[in-house]
Order: structure tokens, then C-alpha cells, then sequence
């Protein structure tokens, strides 16, 4: 046998054949054969998620200001869910998508992981790691100038909405410091403090008690699109009883209209005006509460003041909202308007509510206080299924403040939005005026520095273009958010804060609660990153700046600062995460008002005044004016809210995003909802692109043909639009306060509107 | 087939040279060191190669601990409140003894100074990790059926050194869940841990239940 | 073909859906998607490859403003019986591998990632779309692989996943059971709830053994007012709704226009 | 060895060149498909543009028309060899060629389709019997085996390889037996065409798709394996025609083409008679009973009732008639219109029993599912045509295929 060039081919066959048959002998195909399924079944890019002992622990969710307990469960030491807690009396147990979702906001990619200092453009996304001590050095520098330079009115600060001590810390330090200028992006909350303020007399905000109340009038409240406590408004939801009537009056069939027992489309806008006709019919047809009108309450017929000067009574006002006129302004027929008033009267603890949707924009003073009015007209005031007033809670005593005199001085200058001057008495903060104000001051800005603590004003202040331009001439911005979104991305410094599981956070009065409920969030880990609790970094800055300053906070932290301030609380919040104060004030103090005629006032005394007629006064109809003529914006575009979006200065989390209907988003863009016999007119279909303008902006949009809206309106979903954060939660769609701006309400400055006019092309 | 090789007689002008060509003998032979080749390969080294050999991190002396500790494996490796295994022991059951060396042990003093005093886990390396797709009920084994840990893991109670553990390099797999048999024919030797693979599992459920179980019992 | 004719099996679980107290806001599916490890991508708003144990609708029921109506409508995997019980629900008779099972202690249909090598019969079998295939490798950005949950295995790219009625919580809770010596014993209501019903915030979803007197679904199902989705296929969902309007009972299954939801006769 | 030819003697081949050329061009389509085979291999099936809706799309549709297409290999090994057609054995070997194409590529396309491919193979060791994915997956594998050994003879026969005593001994041998095989062929056949109707036709959950059984099996059981035994042939004959028109050739004596075409006409006409059965008790009696109307399967504008028409009739009952006829046969139009028919009707039924039975929604508040494939899946669609192409050309060029080329076509 010889190899050759010619029969090494016919060997080596042989040889490979022998080799093939042999092998297929061996366990080597099968093993990995079945090897290599194995190892699909375990990519090494696949996670295998880390198993440890299953633990829980309690808090309170503080991703907006519902305060809904919650437990985290632990695998080991990862938190991996959160769930509901069954024993907290705001949400028993319910919670809301963003509650549910709440890790994502913790592990996010939108993290902001140390303190960072601006290195391009304002908003150019450059950005260098800084220590905390370099960071604060640059903050309490620049504060320390502005006070130098005798401006110390010029620091403004912009909190979130949740309330608690920290806004009252933060204050602290600004007054000591020397600027009035505290303020908070107002909500439809504030609107009915302050008609608490203007019928009661009271500091507080209303607390509707929607558990014992038989018939519930909402005049347009997302009550299970995330208003109030949306755990507990879900939760409410479910375990009503047959008996309770709920009946939801909007121009578009939302989701809580969509769950009331019945749903009465309205012209937009025109609530205050049903509001007063309801009053007219159950005034006319004597089946308001006359007990408590007669005894306890002040301007509902005409009177004559100290000086002999006759004035109208609200009964009076009442005489121009006929069914007629109601029935024209509201697009309500009248016999509806009648049956609902008496059905309203005829209930034993009927109770009105407004605000709009989640109640993101306050609305107009006028209106709150009609609303207000069916419920004193009731007397559904103080007392169970009615309209409670939750106090401001009383904390311990600070020690006294001493002030130097550019803090006094600075403190006597007019606060940059107006509030409480002239113009606005009873309004405590009016952010919504600012870009404008900054807009048309012709030199300089009169805000120097900006610090911004748990809010976004850059996404969530309506107009956003002229927001952004206001932004543009402050000259230092200091953002203290946990996560990258539009304000911190457009700061000079970011001093991030430990996001909500990791901090101390006391969360008082839930919004809409009919009592008084304080929790404690509790941090449930150590932080992840490189943040700091934003009141240890007020806290440091004070004793930095030395002074008053540093002699105002005597505290070595926020927790110190804490315990003190909740004093007698803090032992139980500690131990229990939760006090509930349940006052049900005796009879004789229910009806205690501390308003100037010691009574429920339908004539709100403190608005009267100089060169104030009685109907700038009373609760007239007084509709929003909205931007943009008729003729060239002949539609009318109205946000919408839903339990599945954020509305507020957080971003959805990618969970709730997911959650979110085709119908609403769509890859990068909204749609628009309108009605099928408008987009008839606009030769518009289903999923089609259009061109959306207002005279605030424009955008580009998608169609959704949806029969429960009002014809002639364009809802569009707020939430949406986020341009700062990761691609997880950015570019989805177009945030709405890009097309809407403010409007300003005559009678309290706040932020009125509720649409603007819109005009939508195929294109 | 191919060793009853044909002799080209009816070769055409092609093949002047008849010697070039291959002869059927010639095919056999290669066909058999092709054969017997693969035969050594696949059923000797192909096993070596396909298993990475890892020592533990500390070699462990199950039987010292079970001379010492009062409950048996139970004192180490116990089940939790809610009827979870925890498995190995973290560091903090070490410490309870261990918090400065007890011995003069050299293992002992490499592990309290590695990991006890800087408070870092033992990287243990567990020879019967099953995959995160399955999820496996100490409690109904242990608790339920009355088994003994000795009848699926071995008498590694009564070991004095910790064996070295492979790991197949294509699934990442203990070798022990295969076994340590390739062929994973006969019986694993008296002592050693059971194999535990998925056939395993349902062998075993059809002999004891007469079921070999729905995939939900054992999958996650 | 092997017969069995345990109609009656010890426990099958399953759930009720009062549609009248859904007010579609999702809790449901937030829950699920935490619970079980579903994975995200950046866009999610193709629903069409949108990982969803258990997907809302939005049904409406036509009329023009403001007549119109609204109804959500949560939809999680039916865990079908199949057709007369036997545990062949659609996707159990056509799995090629037996990467689903039809578990006879709980008559939940399981999916195993590891045995399924995503040859998506499954999903042409089901009606309801209760079943998703894993199009993309999962990603989990940032820090979020650290919320994933060990009771549950993430799943890999080629394979079906879907509603598995949160199956790791009865492994859990049987588990328990066995430690404390009452194996024996059925599972109490509150021994074993999936996630959704556990989220919902208004009691919605009510969960359960079917078969168990002392179980809430086991009345629930018989009301007047529930029924099956596409029930006249003959899949024998053990999911029931409830509603009062017929309007939704009517979008709940297809019916020729002379037949009315409810009245039907028992042809099978 | 270099001198001996390679190609078959006494016929005639084009130039080396201009094969080569030929070869290039198909392979560079072949190598497209490849490429993006390769693609979805590695990145996965988020190349494609089905969805959750479709999981069932393109490559199923190009699956069962292949196989079915494919069934003139089994149909003509059943005339042949087991009825005794001797006068078929002239086109045997083509519609083995066919044969072997079309069902290595399904093979092929089945891979691609699944979503991890390294677990294929749990289909066969974690058998679940009662799927009649399992059932297509056996008979499938086993006939393509099947048609391998039909198809090893014909290779042994090129020239070069004959020379071996071996080979030729082994290619005796192999004809011998081959009724055997073809028989098992057919056998293997009947049950996977049935399997692939059973595949839609047990989907109780797809009103569209569903049909009642006989005894285990769905009534589209038995009318894939019809159709497939009536249309199949009629894919032989477009395959031979088209053989024909590019070696400028006449391959196949006009007689065995009409015998063919007149067993497949009577085929169609009987497989189109009941399959309108099964549609008029499907319309009338199946789907009502679960609440459809036939109209409700036709609502969409893709998806119209004149689908159903074009099927049934255009695609059915006019190819059958005019196979039946002597005057059709006879006329080469017709009978090549009535084969291009039958081919796109056997391709169409397969297309509405994939891709229809997933458009179709299933509640009032579903729209109609839609679905454009990516150009992955129409890339490693076209594949398998490259792929066959270059079979056929290599089979043509190097192999005694057709018997009667010879005869028909003599080298003066």
C-alpha cells in the first residue's frame, strides 16, 4: 500500500468516514447536541436574578401626593416589587401603576448618579462629575454674593407638590436668608384651599369625605384618572356600595366618566356656570339646607354693611342662572339641569367636586367657590360625606429666627410672582405668572438664581417656549432632582437628591382626604449612588453661609431636623409609618368659621374691597378667555388625563408607558382624540397624520376618531413629550404645554385655563 | 461497507498505472484508525476537554463541622419561616463561630482573614445548582417525602476535603447534574451524589408518585 | 387517543373579571410585569410584539356623543380547559414539544422558556393572544436587572412566553405548606392570589380555586351576569367575566344577528 | 480520472462559460438568501416582520406550498412504481429532483423559522404526539430521507461515478428496491400533506381555520394530501416545460406529459368537488354554529370573498376541466395555462390557510391582523428557488435525468 498525491483523497475519505461512524459511536454529538440547547437555555446575556430570603418593608410612596403605604419586598437585599399596603387607611392596600412601578424609577437609567456641573450648553447634555463639596461650594458661593450684593430677594426656589416639612425647611432658609420667594406650581388643590380660605376663614386644604357621601357631583375631577390619592380613589371605586350615585359631568368620556353611574357631557369650561344654575333651581325650588343657611352662613341674601351700603346676596347672584341661560352656556338641556339639581338636593349627603382631571391646573376662582356654594347650600360643610377643611399641620416650634438686615430688607420686597401683593391677596404662590414676568422685565432677570427641589417647572409650567425663554436669562440654576428630566438637564449645577425609596419623607395631608393622615416614608436602602438628602444639602448650605443662617438650623441633618419638628409623631411614625388624625369636631365647633362675619361666607368678604363691586366679589360665571380667535382656531384642544400617565413633574416609567394604548401613542407621537363628525369635517381618519396648531405652538400629530368626545374638541393626553431622560422615557409624543399657555384668573392670578383654541390639518 | 473494495480491472485509459489507485485494503485500515480514533477521542479526551476543573474558594471539612454542630446538616443548612431552603450558608451563619479563627487551621485562617474580617461572601461553588428554570422544593422532598439529604447529595457530609468542581464549559452546568458518568448508563457509585437531571427528577417521581409530575411542579 | 373523565379534577383555579368595576387603569398590569420579570424595550406602543401577560382593552360600544360607552375589558391567558375538559386547550394539543402542559393539580396551562424552541404554533392555536413571543433579547438598563425577581426566570429571545396565572406563588405557597405539615390540606384563598388580582385596586379581579365551595369564584361564576370569551369555540376558558351590559357580553363572543348572548342553546 | 467525462454522452450541454455565467447569477441571489438566513440566525426572528398576531407567516405559507408543490415527487412514484405507469418512468427522476428540492428546503425553512434553532430538535425527543406539527415533523424528516435514497441512484449514474464497480453495483441494487421505497415514500407522503392540512384544520380556536373530523383527523387533512396529489404533478409539468424553454429542448415525449396532466385533471376535479363540499359545510354549518358568517371572514379588502372564488373556481374547477379534456391537453395553451392554474390554486389555498386564518380577528373590537414581510424573509424565501435552480441545473447538466432527451433530441 502506497500513499500518493492520487490516493490520499480515497484514504483520508476513509479514514474521515471511519472517523464520522466512530464518532457518532461516542457520546460527543449527543452530549453536544444536547449541551448546545442547554447553553441557549442559559445565554450567558439571558439574567439569572440572585435568589435570598423574601423580606418586607413598609413606606409610603412619595411619587406624588397621594401618600399611599407600601411595602417593598426584598430578595435578599434587593428591593424587587412593591406592592400595596392593606392596613394604611389612605389606599388600603390599592395603588396606582406609577406606585406599582416605583423601582423602575429607582434602578432607571434617568438616575442622576453624583452631583454634576454644567460643561456646554445650557441643555447641551455636557456634563462633569463634581463632589458634594465642590457642588455645594459653587451654590452657597453664589448665594452668599447675591446676599453680598444686597439682592437676596433675587434667590428663588421652586419646590414640588408634596408638601411636608421640607418646603417648610427650604422656607426657613430662604426667609433667614432673605427671599419671600418660595414657591410651588399651584394645582387645583390650592384652588380650593384658597375658597376654604375666602367661605371659612381657614388655612387648610378641602378634604372630600367621597367614603360616606351618597351622591358624589364632579364637575369634570378625574376622580379614577389620578386625582387625589389615586390608590385610595381606585380603591373607593370598588367598594362602593349600590346606593352610591356617581355622577361625572365632562366634554369627553373619560375613564372615570366611563365608570360613573352616569356621564353628562358639557360645554368645556362652563362648569361654574351648571354649578350656579344647580344652585338656582335648589334655591328657587327651597330645597337647600335652610338651617345651616339661615344660622351659620353670611351673604346669602342681600344685605346692608355698617355704613348703610346696600349689597347683592349670592341668592341674588343666583338670578341670572336660570335653566335657560344654564342650559345655553353649558349646552345642557334644562330639563337635565333640573332633574340633577333636585336629585343632588334630594340626597342625604350629596358632595360636589372640581378640579379638572387629575387637577394639574388650578382653574378659576369663581368656579371653585360655586362648587363650594352646593355644598354649604347643603350644608354638607364639616360633617360626614361632606367637605372637610384639613388644618395646616401645627409642628413643634423652631427656634425663633434672627434676621440681619439684608434678610429683612430682602424680605420686605415683593415676591417675583405677585402673590399676596395688591393684585392677588389670598394667593400664596403664582409660579404660573413668572416666565411672563421675567419675560417682559426689561433688563436682567429679577431671578438670579433658581434652586429647584422635587419639581419641573421647564415640563410642567403651560407655554413651554416662553418658560424655556424665561429660563434662558436666569443666570444660575440649581437643580436638586434624582433624575436627568427637562429642568436638571437645562441647570448649571445638580445636587441630586436620593430618590423616594432611599430618603426621609414626611407626607401630610393626601390630597383630597377627608382627614388628616401623616406619613412617614422611611429609606428601605441605602442610596445607590452618589445623592444627598436635598435637606441635608439646605442644612450645609445654612451653616455654610454662617451667620443667622447657620444659628437658624441648629440641626446636624435632615433626620434631626425631623424628629424635632414631629416631635410628639415621630416615636409612632417611626414604629408605625403612619398617623391618623381623625377629628370629628364637636357640633358646636363644626360650624366655627374664622372668616371676618365668623360665618360660612357665599359673600367672600376678604376678596371685597376697594373699588370692588359685589359681583367681582360673589361667585359669578366668570369663563376663561381663551387664546386665539375664533375664526382661525376653530377647534378647541382640552388635555386629558389618565391613571396610566404621569401628569406631574415625573416622567411615566417605562411599566406605565407599556401600559399606555396604541390609541394614545404611537412610536414618537401622540394622537389626538376628536370626534368621528369632526374628522368628517377636517376630512381626517383614523391613525392619520395632522398638523395640530395653537397660538402657542404646534405639533404634529396622529388621529384617533373616538366618539366620546364633544365635536368640535381635540383632546390630547398630558404626560406625554418629554424631551430630557433616557430613551425609555423621552421623545414620546408631545407634552401639551407646549400648545397651552397660562391664563390668568382676575380674581385669585392663578392659572385658569383648561384649553386653548386649535386648529388641526391633514397633512 | 467499502472494505469488500473492487481491483479496477475494467480501468479505461485513465488509470494507466494501476498502483496509484487506492487499495481496499488500504481503505479498511484507514476506515478502522478513522474508527477507533474517534472511538478514544469522543469516550476519553473529549470528556476532559469539556469540563473546566475549579477548586472551592476554601477546602471546607464537612466532617470537623459535623463532629461539632448539635443538629446536623440542619445546623448549617436549614429551611427559613416560609419553608424556603437557604441552602449554602452566607457569612453571617460562619461568623456565629467563626468570627475569629477557632483552630489553627490553615484553611480556617485564610478564611476568616479573606473573608470573614472584610465581611465578603464565599464564593462557593455549588456542585447540584440547578438552572434558574427550575424550581426545586426542599420542603416537599425533605419534609414532605421524608427523604434524607444523603439520598440525592451523597455522603459529602462525611467529607474531610472538598472535591474540585467542574464545570461544563459550553452550559455552565456542575458536572454532578449530568453525572459524573458521560454515558450517564449504570449506576453512580455508593456515595457519590445522584445525578440530576430533568430525566432524573422524573424517573424517580414515576417510581415513588407514578406520576412524572406536570412541567409547573418543577419549572419556574 | 387516552380518555379521562375527571370533569370534576381536586382543583382548578381560575378567575372572575367584574368588567363593571374595571375602570382600566392598569394596576393589573404594572402588578404582572414586576411580578413576573416581562420585559420592556424603549417603544413599546406596537402591541403587536408588546410583551403582555395580560393586555386591557377598550371596548365601545358604537353609539355617536354621548351616547357612547366605554368599557375595559383586562385579558389574561383563559388557562383553557379545552374542548370538553380535557386539558387539551388549543395550545396544549398543538405544542410540537410539550413546552406547555396542561397541569392536572391545578388545571393551569404551563409554558416552559427552556423547552420551547419558538415555533409559535401556540400562538396561531389561541384565540385570545394570550401568547407572546420573545422577538428581541430582554434588556434591562441601568440598575434594573436588580428588581428582577428570583421566583420567576427571565426569558430568552425565541421563545413564547405568557400568563402563567403567577404559578411560582402556589410553588411557594405549597412549599410552605409542606414545611408546616399541612400539605394535605387544600390552599386557603389568601395562600395563593396572582399579582393582577392582588394590584387591582378595585377588586376587580377576584382569584381562586373554581372548584372549591369555599373559594369566592366558585359563586361568582354561576351569576347571571358571567361568561366566557369566545366561549363558543369550545377553548372552556376558566377565566369568566361579569357585566350588566349586554353590549359588552355581545363584543365578548360572535353571535349571528337573530342570536342573543346568554340564550344560546347548548348545542355541544 | 480528469479525462473522463462528466457529462452524461449522447446529449448535448451549452459551454462551460456560459454555465458558469448561468451558475454566478443564481448563486449571487442564493448568497443574499444566505446572508440574511445567516442574519436572523444570529440577531433572530426581530429581522422579520411578523408579530404576535402572525406568528404563522411567509415561510409556513412557502413551507406547505413547497411540500405541496413537491407532491408530484410521491404522486408519480405512486403512478409509477405502485400502479404501473411504466410510461411515467420518463419523468421519474425530474420529479424526484423536485421532490428533493422542495422538501430539503422546507427542511431548511423550518430552521430559520423556529426561534431557537439549537432546540430543534426537541421535536423529536420530547415528542408531544398529539401535535400535528410533530406528525409533519417526522414524516417530513423520514420521507426526505426517503427521497435522498430516490435520489442517490441518479447522482451514482453521472458518467465519472459509474465507472466504480461499487457505485455501479450500489446503483443496481438501488433500483432494485426502489418500488419499495417509493412505496414507503407514498405511504410517509399521505400522512405529512395530511399532517400539514391537520396543522390549520385542528386549530378549534381559528373559526376560519377549523373543519370537523373524521375519526382524529380534520377534513383538511385529507384535502392537502388531494390537492397536493393533484397539483403536484402539475409543478412537475411547469418544471419540465420551463427545463424545456431554456435548453431550447423538447426533454419529455408530448404523450407521458398528457397522461400525466390527465390523471392530475381528474385529481383536481375530484379534490375541487370536495373541497367545495367542505367550504359549503364549513360556511353553512361549522363556523355558524360558533357564531360566524362565511361574509365575516371576508370583510376585509385584502381578504374578499373574491379569494374564495379564485380558488375554487378559477384555480379549480377551470384547470381540472380542461386537464379532463382531450382537446385541452392537446392544446399546448391550455394545458399550460390549466398547469399554471393548478399550481397557483394548490399555492393559494396553502397561502388563505396561513396567512388568512391569522388575519382574521376574532372579537368585534379587533381589526383584521396585517403583515408585510421584511426583505430577510423574502431574501431566504427566494432562497430555496436559487437553491433549486442550481439543483436542477447541476442534476440537468451532469445527469441522465431525462430518459427520452436522447431519442427526442439525437446528436448527428
Amino acid at each position: 500500500m502506497k500513499i500518493n498525491r492520487r490516493n490520499f483523497l480515497t484514504y483520508t475519505t476513509a479514514a474521515a468516514l471511519g472517523g464520522a461512524a466512530g464518532t457518532l459511536l461516542t457520546p460527543v454529538p449527543w452530549k453536544l447536541m444536547d449541551d448546545a440547547a442547554i447553553w441557549t437555555q442559559n445565554w450567558p446575556w439571558t439574567p439569572v436574578p440572585e435568589a435570598g430570603p423574601v423580606s418586607y418593608k413598609p413606606s409610603i410612596c412619595t411619587l406624588c401626593p397621594g401618600g399611599c403605604g407600601i411595602y417593598v419586598r426584598f430578595s435578599g437585599n434587593r428591593p424587587v416589587k412593591i406592592e400595596g399596603m392593606k392596613e394604611h387607611p389612605v389606599n388600603k392596600g390599592a395603588l396606582c401603576p406609577m406606585g406599582l412601578s416605583g423601582l423602575q424609577y429607582l434602578y432607571g437609567p434617568d438616575r442622576v448618579r453624583s452631583p454634576l456641573k454644567r460643561e456646554g450648553k445650557r441643555g447641551e447634555g455636557k456634563w462633569k462629575k463634581i463632589t458634594w463639596d465642590e457642588a455645594l461650594a459653587a451654590v452657597t458661593e453664589k448665594l452668599a454674593s447675591l446676599r453680598k450684593l444686597e439682592e437676596p430677594q433675587s434667590v428663588a426656589c421652586i419646590t414640588g407638590m408634596e408638601g411636608g416639612t421640607l418646603p417648610s425647611l427650604i422656607g426657613r432658609f430662604l426667609t433667614v436668608y432673605g427671599s419671600p420667594n418660595l414657591m410651588r406650581q399651584a394645582t387645583a388643590q390650592d384652588a380650593g384651599a384658597q375658597a376654604v380660605f375666602l367661605t371659612q376663614g381657614k388655612q387648610g386644604t378641602p378634604g372630600f369625605d367621597i367614603e360616606n357621601a351618597d351622591f358624589i357631583l364632579s364637575f369634570g375631577s378625574g376622580m379614577l384618572d389620578g386625582w387625589g390619592a389615586p390608590g385610595r380613589m381606585s380603591r373607593l371605586f370598588g367598594a362602593r356600595n349600590t346606593a352610591q350615585r356617581f355622577i361625572q359631568i365632562e366634554p369627553r368620556l373619560s375613564d372615570t366618566a366611563a365608570s360613573a353611574n352616569r356621564w353628562i357631557g358639557i360645554n368645556p369650561g362652563t362648569e361654574g356656570a351648571l354649578a350656579l344654575g344647580l344652585a338656582h333651581i335648589i334655591v328657587k325650588e327651597s330645597l337647600y339646607n335652610k338651617h345651616f343657611v339661615e344660622t351659620f352662613t353670611f351673604g346669602f341674601n342681600d344685605w346692608n354693611d355698617e355704613a348703610g351700603v346696600a349689597h347683592t346676596g349670592f341668592k341674588a347672584l343666583l338670578e341670572g342662572y336660570g335653566p335657560e341661560n344654564v342650559s345655553r352656556i353649558t349646552g345642557i338641556q334644562e330639563a337635565l339641569i333640573k332633574s340633577l339639581a333636585r336629585e343632588f338636593a334630594g340626597s342625604s349627603r350629596p358632595i360636589a367636586i372640581n378640579g379638572r382631571g387629575k387637577g394639574a391646573l388650578p382653574g378659576g376662582m369663581n368656579e371653585t367657590l360655586a362648587v363650594h356654594a352646593l355644598n354649604a347650600l347643603m350644608g354638607n360643610i364639616n360633617k360626614t360625606g361632606g367637605l372637610y377643611v384639613i388644618p395646616e399641620l401645627t409642628y413643634a416650634k423652631w427656634p425663633d429666627l434672627g434676621m440681619d438686615g439684608i434678610a429683612s430688607r430682602g424680605m420686605r420686597q415683593p415676591r417675583c410672582d405677585g402673590a399676596g401683593g395688591d393684585l392677588f391677596p389670598n394667593s400664596r404662590f403664582l409660579l404660573n405668572r413668572v416666565p411672563t414676568l421675567i419675560n417682559t422685565t426689561k433688563d436682567g432677570s429679577p431671578v438670579e438664581a433658581l434652586l429647584v427641589v422635587d419639581a419641573n417647572p421647564m415640563y410642567t409650567l403651560p407655554d413651554t417656549a416662553a418658560t424655556r425663554k424665561a429660563f434662558e436669562r436666569i443666570p444660575f440654576i440649581v437643580s436638586f432632582s434624582s433624575y436627568m428630566d427637562e429642568t436638571a438637564s437645562y441647570a448649571d449645577y445638580i445636587l441630586p437628591d436620593h430618590s423616594p425609596l432611599e430618603r426621609y419623607q414626611d407626607v401630610p395631608a393626601p390630597a383630597g382626604m377627608s382627614h388628616q393622615v401623616i406619613s412617614l416614608a422611611v429609606p428601605v436602602i441605602k442610596p445607590l449612588y452618589d445623592t444627598r438628602h436635598t435637606g441635608d444639602a439646605f442644612i450645609h448650605m445654612a451653616k455654610a453661609l454662617g451667620g443667622f443662617i447657620e444659628e437658624a438650623f441648629p440641626w446636624n441633618g435632615y433626620e434631626a431636623f425631623l424628629e424635632d419638628t414631629l416631635q410628639g409623631h415621630w416615636r409612632i411614625l417611626k414604629k408605625k409609618g403612619v398617623v391618623e388624625i381623625i377629628e370629628t369636631p364637636a357640633a358646636s365647633d363644626r360650624f366655627t368659621f374664622n372668616t371676618a362675619s365668623a360665618k360660612y361666607e357665599f359673600y367672600p368678604t376678604a376678596r371685597a374691597g376697594t373699588g370692588k363691586r359685589d359681583s367681582d366679589v360673589l361667585p359669578a360665571y366668570a369663563p376663561a378667555i381663551l387664546d386665539g380667535d375664533e375664526k382661525t382656531f376653530n377647534l378647541i384642544l382640552i388635555p386629558c388625563d389618565s391613571i396610566r400617565m404621569a401628569g406631574d413633574h415625573m416622567a411615566s416609567s417605562p411599566f406605565m408607558t407599556k401600559t399606555v394604548d396604541d390609541t394614545v401613542l404611537k412610536k414618537q407621537m401622540t394622537l389626538v382624540e376628536i370626534n368621528p363628525a369632526t374628522a368628517l369635517k377636517l376630512n381626517l381618519e383614523e391613525g392619520g397624520k395632522a398638523l395640530l396648531k395653537t397660538p402657542k405652538g404646534k405639533a404634529s400629530v396622529l388621529i384617533h376618531l373616538y366618539e366620546g368626545i364633544m365635536p368640535g374638541l381635540i383632546a390630547m393626553p398630558r404626560g406625554l413629550g418629554h424631551t430630557a431622560y433616557s430613551e425609555y422615557l423621552a421623545n414620546k409624543g408631545t407634552n401639551i404645554n407646549e400648545l397651552m399657555g397660562p391664563i390668568e384668573d382676575p380674581a385669585s392670578g392663578l392659572d385658569m385655563a383648561w384649553g386653548i383654541r386649535a386648529q388641526l390639518f391633514r397633512v | 461497507m467499502g472494505s469488500n473494495g473492487h481491483h479496477h480491472a475494467a480501468s479505461t485509459k485513465a488509470t494507466p498505472d494501476s498502483a496509484i489507485q487506492a487499495s481496499g485494503w488500504g481503505v479498511g485500515l484507514f476506515f478502522m484508525i478513522g474508527f477507533a480514533g474517534s472511538l478514544l477521542a469522543g469516550w476519553i479526551l473529549f470528556p476532559e476537554m469539556l469540563y473546566s476543573k475549579k477548586k472551592q474558594p476554601i477546602d471546607f471539612n464537612h466532617a470537623v463541622h459535623l463532629e461539632t454542630v448539635s443538629d446536623g446538616c440542619d445546623s448549617c443548612h436549614y429551611f427559613e419561616k416560609d419553608g424556603s431552603f437557604t441552602g449554602m450558608p452566607d457569612l453571617s451563619k460562619c461568623v456565629d463561630c467563626h468570627e475569629s479563627a477557632q483552630t489553627g487551621n490553615p484553611e480556617e485562617i485564610k478564611f476568616v482573614d479573606e473573608y470573614v474580617t472584610p465581611g465578603i461572601e464565599v464564593p462557593w461553588l455549588n456542585y447540584s445548582k440547578q438552572p434558574d428554570c427550575v424550581f426545586f422544593s426542599h420542603a416537599a422532598h425533605v419534609m414532605g417525602a421524608g427523604m434524607s439529604c444523603e439520598s440525592c447529595h451523597g455522603d459529602i457530609g462525611t467529607s474531610e476535603h472538598t472535591r474540585v468542581y467542574e464545570e461544563n464549559r459550553l452550559t455552565g452546568y456542575s458536572r454532578d447534574i449530568w453525572g459524573k458518568n458521560i454515558s450517564r448508563l449504570g449506576k453512580p457509585e455508593p456515595g457519590a451524589p445522584l445525578p440530576m437531571k430533568m430525566n432524573d427528577c422524573a424517573k424517580c417521581h414515576e417510581e415513588k408518585t407514578g406520576r412524572k409530575g406536570a412541567c409547573f411542579q418543577c419549572h419556574k | 387517543m387516552k380518555e379521562k373523565h375527571d370533569y370534576e379534577r381536586a382543583r382548578r383555579y381560575g378567575m372572575v373579571i367584574d368588567l363593571d368595576k374595571c375602570t382600566g387603569c392598569g394596576a393589573c398590569m404594572v402588578g404582572c410585569y414586576m411580578e413576573n420579570n416581562v420585559p420592556f424595550k424603549p417603544d413599546e406602543t406596537n402591541k403587536l410584539d408588546s410583551i403582555n401577560w395580560i393586555r386591557v382593552y377598550k371596548l365601545n360600544n358604537g353609539k355617536p356623543y354621548p351616547e357612547t360607552e366605554i368599557c375595559y375589558l383586562p385579558m389574561p391567558c383563559m388557562q383553557c380547559d379545552g374542548v370538553d375538559l380535557h386539558g387539551h386547550s388549543p395550545c396544549v394539543s398543538v405544542c410540537p414539544a410539550v413546552a406547555t402542559d396542561y397541569d392536572d393539580d391545578t388545571g393551569i396551562v404551563s409554558q416552559i422558556y427552556t423547552r420551547c424552541f419558538g415555533c409559535r404554533y401556540c400562538m396561531a392555536a389561541c384565540p385570545y393572544h394570550a401568547r407572546k413571543f420573545n422577538w428581541w433579547d430582554p434588556v434591562w438598563p441601568a440598575d434594573m436587572k436588580k428588581a428582577l425577581s428570583p421566583d420567576v426566570s427571565p426569558r430568552m429571545r425565541g421563545v413564547v412566553e405568557k400568563c402563567s396565572f403567577c404559578f411560582h406563588r402556589y410553588q411557594l405557597a405549597r412549599n410552605k405548606a409542606y414545611f408546616e405539615n399541612r400539605q394535605n390540606e387544600p390552599l386557603g384563598e389568601d395562600d395563593y392570589q396572582t399579582a393582577c388580582a392582588q394590584a387591582c385596586p378595585t377588586g376587580t379581579i377576584t382569584f381562586g380555586d373554581l372548584n372549591n365551595k369555599a373559594h369566592a369564584v366558585h359563586q361568582l361564576k354561576t351569576s347571571p351576569n358571567a361568561f366566557r370569551l369566545l366561549e363558543r369555540l369550545g377553548t372552556n376558558p376558566k377565566v369568566y367575566y361579569l357585566t350588566a351590559k349586554n353590549w359588552v357580553r355581545r363584543q365578548g363572543d360572535n353571535y349571528l344577528t337573530d342570536e342573543e348572548p346568554g340564550k344560546l342553546k347548548q348545542k355541544r | 480520472m480528469n479525462g473522463m467525462p462528466l457529462i452524461p454522452a449522447g446529449v448535448n450541454r451549452c459551454s462551460k462559460r456560459r454555465f458558469a455565467f448561468w451558475m454566478a447569477a443564481v448563486t449571487a441571489v442564493l448568497v443574499w438568501g444566505v446572508y440574511a438566513m445567516f442574519l436572523i440566525w444570529y440577531k433572530g426572528l426581530n429581522q422579520t416582520r411578523m408579530n404576535d398576531a402572525y406568528g404563522f407567516a411567509l415561510w409556513i405559507w412557502a413551507d406547505l406550498s413547497v411540500i405541496a408543490l413537491g407532491g408530484g415527487a410521491f404522486f408519480s412514484g405512486f403512478l409509477t412504481y405502485i400502479v404501473g405507469k411504466d410510461k411515467l418512468a420518463n419523468i421519474i427522476n425530474f420529479a424526484v429532483i423536485i421532490g428533493f428540492i422542495c422538501y430539503s428546503s422546507a427542511l431548511l425553512i423550518l430552521t430559520i423559522d423556529i426561534g431557537q434553532p439549537l432546540r430543534g430538535w426537541f421535536i423529536f425527543w420530547h415528542a408531544n404526539v398529539h401535535s400535528m406539527l410533530t406528525e409533519v415533523a417526522f414524516c417530513l424528516s423520514c420521507y426526505f430521507a426517503v427521497l435522498t435514497i430516490e435520489f442517490i441512484p441518479l447522482i451514482l449514474e453521472n458518467p465519472r461515478l459509474a465507472k466504480k464497480p461499487f457505485l455501479n453495483h450500489l446503483t443496481h441494487n438501488m433500483h432494485g428496491v426502489m418500488p419499495i421505497f417509493a412505496a414507503t415514500g407514498v405511504f410517509l407522503s399521505f400522512f405529512h400533506q395530511g399532517s400539514l392540512g391537520g396543522v390549520a384544520g385542528v386549530l378549534y380556536g381559528r373559526p376560519f381555520a377549523y373543519r370537523e373530523h373524521v375519526f382524529i383527523w380534520p377534513w383538511t387533512f385529507f384535502l392537502f394530501t388531494w390537492s397536493a396529489a393533484a397539483c403536484g404533478p402539475c409543478f412537475t409539468i411547469l418544471g419540465i416545460w420551463l427545463t424545456e424553454k431554456i435548453t431550447r429542448k423538447k426533454l419529455v415525449k408530448q404523450d407521458v406529459i398528457r397522461l400525466l396532466a390527465k390523471i392530475s385533471g381528474w385529481m383536481i376535479i375530484t379534490y375541487i368537488i370536495a373541497k367545495t363540499a367542505d367550504t359549503l359545510y364549513w360556511a353553512f354549518v361549522t363556523a355558524p354554529s360558533r357564531g360566524f358568517t362565511l361574509m365575516d371572514f371576508y370583510s376585509s379588502p385584502t381578504y374578499n370573498i373574491g379569494l374564495l372564488f379564485i380558488e375554487i373556481v378559477l384555480c379549480g374547477f377551470v384547470p381540472g376541466l380542461i386537464l379532463i379534456t382531450r382537446k385541452g391537453r392537446e392544446n399546448a395553451f391550455l394545458l399550460m395555462s390549466a398547469v399554471i392554474l393548478a399550481v397557483m390554486g394548490v399555492s393559494l389555498n396553502r397561502w388563505v390557510m396561513v396567512l388568512q386564518v391569522m388575519a382574521v380577528p376574532l372579537f368585534s373590537f379587533d381589526d383584521w391582523f396585517t403583515y408585510m414581510p421584511s426583505w430577510q424573509e423574502v431574501a431566504t424565501t427566494i432562497l430555496p428557488v436559487a437553491y433549486g435552480l442550481i439543483v436542477i441545473s447541476l442534476a440537468y447538466r451532469y445527469l441522465p435525468v431525462f430518459p427520452q432527451e436522447q431519442e427526442l433530441n439525437p446528436i448527428d
